[in-house]
């Protein structure tokens, strides 16, 4: 197995563990953390991607590599805002967790009376 | 044996990767995370994308780590997660989706097309033209400059976003917490020291990206890394965010950059394209005036929304 | 067809979607150089100059007949970035230019930082994310580059997130926070797409995309991944977790950009990657489900909607239920005969559609959120007399539902004409249920609002605070707007379609779907339309209202379900899973 | 030679592996920023072992980048880690106080 498929692989493998983690953890923190796996393994596809397309002497593609750079700072981006959403929501509420909502917001207790 | 290591490399990646979705500990999961990005780095060596490795050694295992412990201080939530309040049930087809998607990633990687298309060529043939040596700065900052202005007005937008979370009393003050250290303390001490080293490493980062792996981005985040250092260990404060230097300085690096794509349309007959002769130094201009901006940016995004008024 | 040799160089005039992108950024660069009460100012001066490049942009392509397109940096595809405006991306930076200028001024007077309220925090940034919500539009609707897009899409993000929080309180926080972190997984999602799509075909041009493309197993994964993080980002049912919460506490000219606008930006990718990149590839199987999504969150949304007791959150689910409606044009584009997505007129009525939401929803929020600033309150019951008192208002809520219902005289008629017509002409009739009844549920939950303030006040008069003129009629322009948009936008229709609106035939379908809208009102909303029905008249009524009102409930239970987090995240992936089998399934049988 | 330089890579790497078990185990403050530590000092010599066999110069640019970060990663965890730190409970208790 060459780098590419087994970078590949692990790739895809970044992605569902990512993703159940999103999914199944109940803290936003934790889920901020999955997101950046999930980023993670797609970026090292484009990476394995550009590998496989070495040629001219260049040991990879440099367009995607040159895309992933954007990518890596778009995710920080995404993350440094979502951090800075979830300490004010601490700060603001002294809860962190995304499920609580209060009824105002709550259309069956709406839809019951 | 190659293989080996990249093997051992991947189930690393794997392990720590899992560690971090699932561990108890915020704490614990955040440092798993940190030495994951260290882990990727080295994978993207072996991919050959060295510039990726310095990318992802300074803002995945580097910022991103900091900003998350950070928010897992201030959270307090180093304490054991307190079980599970998402519903149990739904964990198994959870599971059970999250490894289909993965299962049908893994297959697309084997269905790939057997010769793999790739722009190397192009690149290769355009890139004398471009007169900078590295493939990727000539990407980043020629063939795909658009997306590389666009990453900058990202940054901006996510500190507009950050900046607007500040309460209202605290609207244009400082960011972050007063930070306090011994003053002859250990820290401090490394907050003379490494400073210095650190900006002269960022410095040569960002010289050395017209031709070898390197460029503004990466020399900014040990910029701005070496800066929240000085800041953390109390010697300097962070400035108020309603300072016309501070705005000014935020924007210069974008609007210098616009300013030189539009000369373009003068000298070289396209918006953000450069006239012969001058590219490299051109190209070089851009980023050394998105230099300054991305370490303040950069900065300022991990100090988070203003907490305190002006007073220091 | 694209026309393949324009893509290569660049037209005359193609600057101008240069300018149309960074005119906004650089607007927002020098807003926050300048601080505080000179960002409204900046925005101010924009909204004229961005409206300007539009027209412009539109008067150009008009002259031409040709797609406008721009190479940046003089690079050519696939190793440059084309920037490229066809009628479809033409038409949506008019009217986007349009809204926008609508909601500035609108906001004008609530937004002022020299004022106490809502403070210089929210009411600065507000004129940023104003235009930076309008430069990444314009960025969606010209990019050619599947790369470009994404960086697009997340720039809409950051602009909107902060938009549904401006106010600061715990709710809208959580609000902003679950938008955000289900927008990111979109995204993701969608650049995984992307990714695929380099990995298999070296480019991510749309135009290359299309020439290039297959049918094979990493096309189908591309465009399952990546259509379903557009659908999560446009809050496609069961995949609108953020939406209602995100309205419920945001000040209505938030609302309006969130609503009427940035949906649209991935919506309209959406038909990018469909109809411009991908359209060999999708499958008739595909293509139904994505409508068959967009009817069950016509039902489940306009149910919802009847079932709530505040104004701003019946517009809201109102938007749940509309952006059900923007996809009925997917399964009616599909041309049996080349088995592929065609340009035709499905796709011009499904995009008629997206424009008389745009106007239509962000006037009606509008009004919504003057109805509410002028009573304190937006508790539909209590509405009685506000016709008496805010006259315009209520003509502004009236003309944005008309358009909404798509009855004569509107571009949305025009729109459900031709999107019937193609149902026809497909042979698809079910598709004719679903834009019918879809129609009815729209008149129910406008006609539910029009009779509670066209009611006599019981007591005192109900306005507490006067309302500025100037929102009134910035929030009626834009509903009339709606009706003349549409007309203006398009050009050339086939003539028979409008041969003759007044016919017995059409004013009685109108009159049906009016009559069906009272029906449904009267028997799901929470205080009945005729509350003083003599229930010796009909004893049959009191039972079926009982089992609408089960009806109602069960659909804001499966509503509340479905937007948990947990429940929305695994039908993300289902949705995924579910494409990428038609897919692949479909073009096997 | 290049053999032997991968070897050494391997159990570099699987000598920073071992150190992550104390943390999988439940550790204390201390063990986790010494695992951070390990990390910052394993990565790097892996680096420079994958530069020596691959000949690209630049590889030690990472190295150093890496080897600066983790550093300063280290001072952010003592500053950040609840109780570490006298520093840190201070302004923890601040802002306590104002949330």
């Amino acid at each position: 197995m060459n780098a590419a498929d087994l970078f590949g692989v692990v790739a895809a493998l970044l992605v569902g563990i990512g993703l159940y983690g999103l999914i199944v953890n109940p803290q936003p923190l934790r889920k901020i953390l999955s997101f950046n796996v999930i980023g993670n393994g797609v970026f090292l596809l484009f990476g394995a991607i550009a590998y496989r397309g070495a040629a001219f002497g260049l040991g990879s593609d440099p367009v995607p590599q040159a895309l992933l750079i954007t990518g890596l700072v778009v995710a920080f981006s995404a993350t440094a805002l979502a951090v800075a959403l979830l300490l004010r929501l601490f700060e603001a509420t002294g809860s962190d967790t995304l499920s609580s909502e209060p009824p105002a917001a709550n259309p069956s207790a709406a839809g019951e009376q | 044996m190659m293989t080996f290591v990249n093997l051992l490399l991947a189930v690393l990646l794997l392990a720590l990767a899992a560690w971090t979705t699932l561990a108890r500990n915020m704490f614990a999961a955040v440092v798993g995370f940190i030495a994951y990005g260290a882990l990727l780095a080295l994978a993207w060596v072996q991919l050959s994308g060295i510039d990726i490795a310095l990318t992802e050694a300074a803002i995945g295992s580097g910022l991103t780590g900091l900003l998350l412990l950070n928010a897992a201080s201030r959270l307090h939530v180093n304490a054991n997660a307190g079980g599970n309040t998402g519903r149990s049930r739904l964990r198994v087809p959870a599971a059970l989706l999250s490894a289909a998607v993965s299962g049908a990633l893994m297959l697309c990687v084997f269905a790939l097309p057997e010769t793999p298309p790739t722009l190397a060529p192009d690149v290769a043939a355009n890139l004398a033209s471009t007169e900078v040596r590295n493939p990727i700065t000539a990407v980043l900052l020629a063939f795909r400059a658009m997306d590389t202005l666009l990453e900058a007005i990202v940054l901006l937008f996510a500190l507009i976003g950050v900046w607007s979370l500040s309460s209202d009393p605290h609207w244009g003050g400082r960011p972050g917490l007063r930070q306090y250290s011994e003053p002859n303390g250990i820290l401090a001490y490394t907050a003379r020291v490494l400073p210095p080293i650190g900006i002269v490493v960022g410095a040569y980062i960002f010289w050395t990206g017209a031709d070898y792996p390197g460029g503004k981005f990466q020399g900014a985040t040990l910029l701005a890394a070496m800066w929240l250092l000085v800041l953390m260990a109390g010697l300097a404060d962070a400035p108020p965010i309603r300072r016309t230097w501070l705005r000014v300085a935020l924007v210069a690096g974008p609007l210098a950059f616009i300013a030189v794509g539009f000369l373009g349309l003068q000298t070289a007959g396209a918006f953000l394209a450069y006239p012969e002769g001058f590219v490299k130094p051109l190209i070089i201009a851009i980023e050394l005036a998105l230099l300054p901006s991305l370490t303040l940016v950069l900065g300022l995004l991990l100090l988070g929304a203003p907490l305190r008024g002006e007073e220091p | 067809m694209p026309p393949v040799p324009e893509q290569a160089v660049t037209s005359a005039g193609g600057l101008l979607l240069v300018i149309a992108v960074l005119l906004p950024f650089v607007g927002v660069l020098i807003g926050i150089a300048l601080r505080g009460v000179h960002a409204r100012r900046v925005a101010l001066c924009t909204l004229p100059l961005g409206l300007a490049i539009a027209i412009a942009i539109a008067v150009t392509v008009l002259q031409s007949g040709a797609q406008l397109t721009y190479l940046l940096g003089g690079w050519a595809p696939p190793l440059g970035v084309a920037l490229r405006a066809d009628m479809a991306a033409v038409v949506m930076l008019v009217v986007v230019a349009v809204v926008v200028c609508g909601i500035g001024i609108y906001a004008c007077d609530d937004f002022n930082p020299a004022r106490e309220s809502p403070g210089p925090r929210a009411s600065s940034t507000f004129w940023l994310l104003l235009l930076a919500v309008w430069g990444s539009l314009n960025l969606v609707f010209v990019s050619g580059d599947l790369f470009t897009l994404y960086v697009a899409l997340e720039l809409l993000t950051f602009a909107g997130v902060p938009l549904v929080c401006l106010d600061g309180r715990g709710d809208t926080l959580r609000a902003a926070l679950r938008y955000l972190l289900f927008a990111l997984l979109g995204s993701l999602l969608y650049l995984l797409g992307a990714v695929l799509l380099y990995g298999a075909y070296g480019t991510l041009d749309i135009a290359l995309l299309r020439a290039a493309s297959v049918p094979e197993p990493v096309t189908w994964a591309a465009l399952a991944l990546a259509t379903t993080g557009l659908l999560a980002k446009t809050a496609l049912f069961p995949l609108h977790i953020w939406l209602p919460p995100a309205h419920a506490g945001a000040p209505a000219a938030a609302s309006a950009v969130l609503s009427a606008l940035v949906i649209k930006g991935s919506w309209f990718l959406l038909i990018r990657l469909w109809f411009d990149a991908l359209p060999g590839v999708v499958t008739f199987s595909a293509a139904q489900v994505l409508g068959a999504l967009g009817a069950i969150a016509i039902v489940v949304g306009s149910v919802v909607a009847l079932r709530q007791a505040r104004l701003k959150l019946l517009v809201a689910y109102s938007t749940v239920a509309q952006i059900g409606y923007l996809f009925l044009m997917f399964p009616l584009a599909f041309d049996a005969g080349s088995n592929m997505l065609v340009h035709d007129a499905a796709l011009t009525g499904g995009i008629l559609q997206g424009i008389s939401h745009a106007t239509a929803k962000a006037s009606m929020f509008m009004a919504a959120g003057l109805i509410s600033a002028a009573l304190g309150h937006d508790r539909i019951a209590d509405l009685a007399g506000v016709a008496r008192a805010m006259p315009i208002t209520v003509l502004t809520f009236a003309v944005a539902g008309i358009a909404l219902m798509g009855i004569v005289p509107s571009g949305a008629y025009l729109a459900k004409k031709l999107l019937l017509e193609s149902a026809a002409d497909s042979g698809q009739w079910w598709w004719t249920l679903v834009l019918q009844g879809g129609a009815a549920f729209t008149a129910g939950y406008v006609v539910l609002v029009l009779v509670n303030v066209l009611r006599r006040p019981g007591g005192a008069h109900p306005v507490i605070k006067r309302v500025p003129a100037v929102s009134e009629y910035a929030a009626l322009a834009l509903a009339v707007c709606s009706l003349l948009l549409a007309l203006a936008a398009l050009g050339p229709l086939p003539a028979h379609l409008i041969s003759n609106p007044l016919a017995a035939g059409e004013l009685l379908a109108t009159l049906l779907v009016l009559l069906g809208g009272v029906l449904l009102a009267q028997g799901l909303s929470l205080h009945p339309l005729f509350a003083a029905a003599p229930a010796a008249t009909m004893p049959a009524s009191g039972l079926l209202r009982r089992s609408a009102g089960a009806t109602g409930v069960m659909f804001a239970r499966i509503d509340l379900l479905a937007r948990g987090w947990t429940v929305a995240c695994i039908s993300l992936l289902v949705v995924a899973l579910l494409f990428g089998g038609l897919l692949f399934f479909g073009a096997r049988g | 030679m290049a053999d032997v330089l991968l070897a050494a890579a391997g159990i570099i790497l699987v000598t920073v592996a071992l150190g992550l078990v104390p943390i999988v185990r439940g550790a204390s403050a201390t063990d986790n920023i010494l695992a951070v530590q390990l990390f910052g000092t394993g990565g790097v010599a892996v680096l420079l072992l994958l530069g020596a066999v691959s000949g690209a110069e630049a590889i030690v640019d990472v190295a150093l980048t890496l080897a600066l970060l983790s550093a300063f990663v280290s001072v952010a965890f003592v500053k950040s880690y609840p109780a570490a730190s006298s520093d840190v409970t201070r302004s923890s208790a601040m802002y306590e106080c104002r949330a």
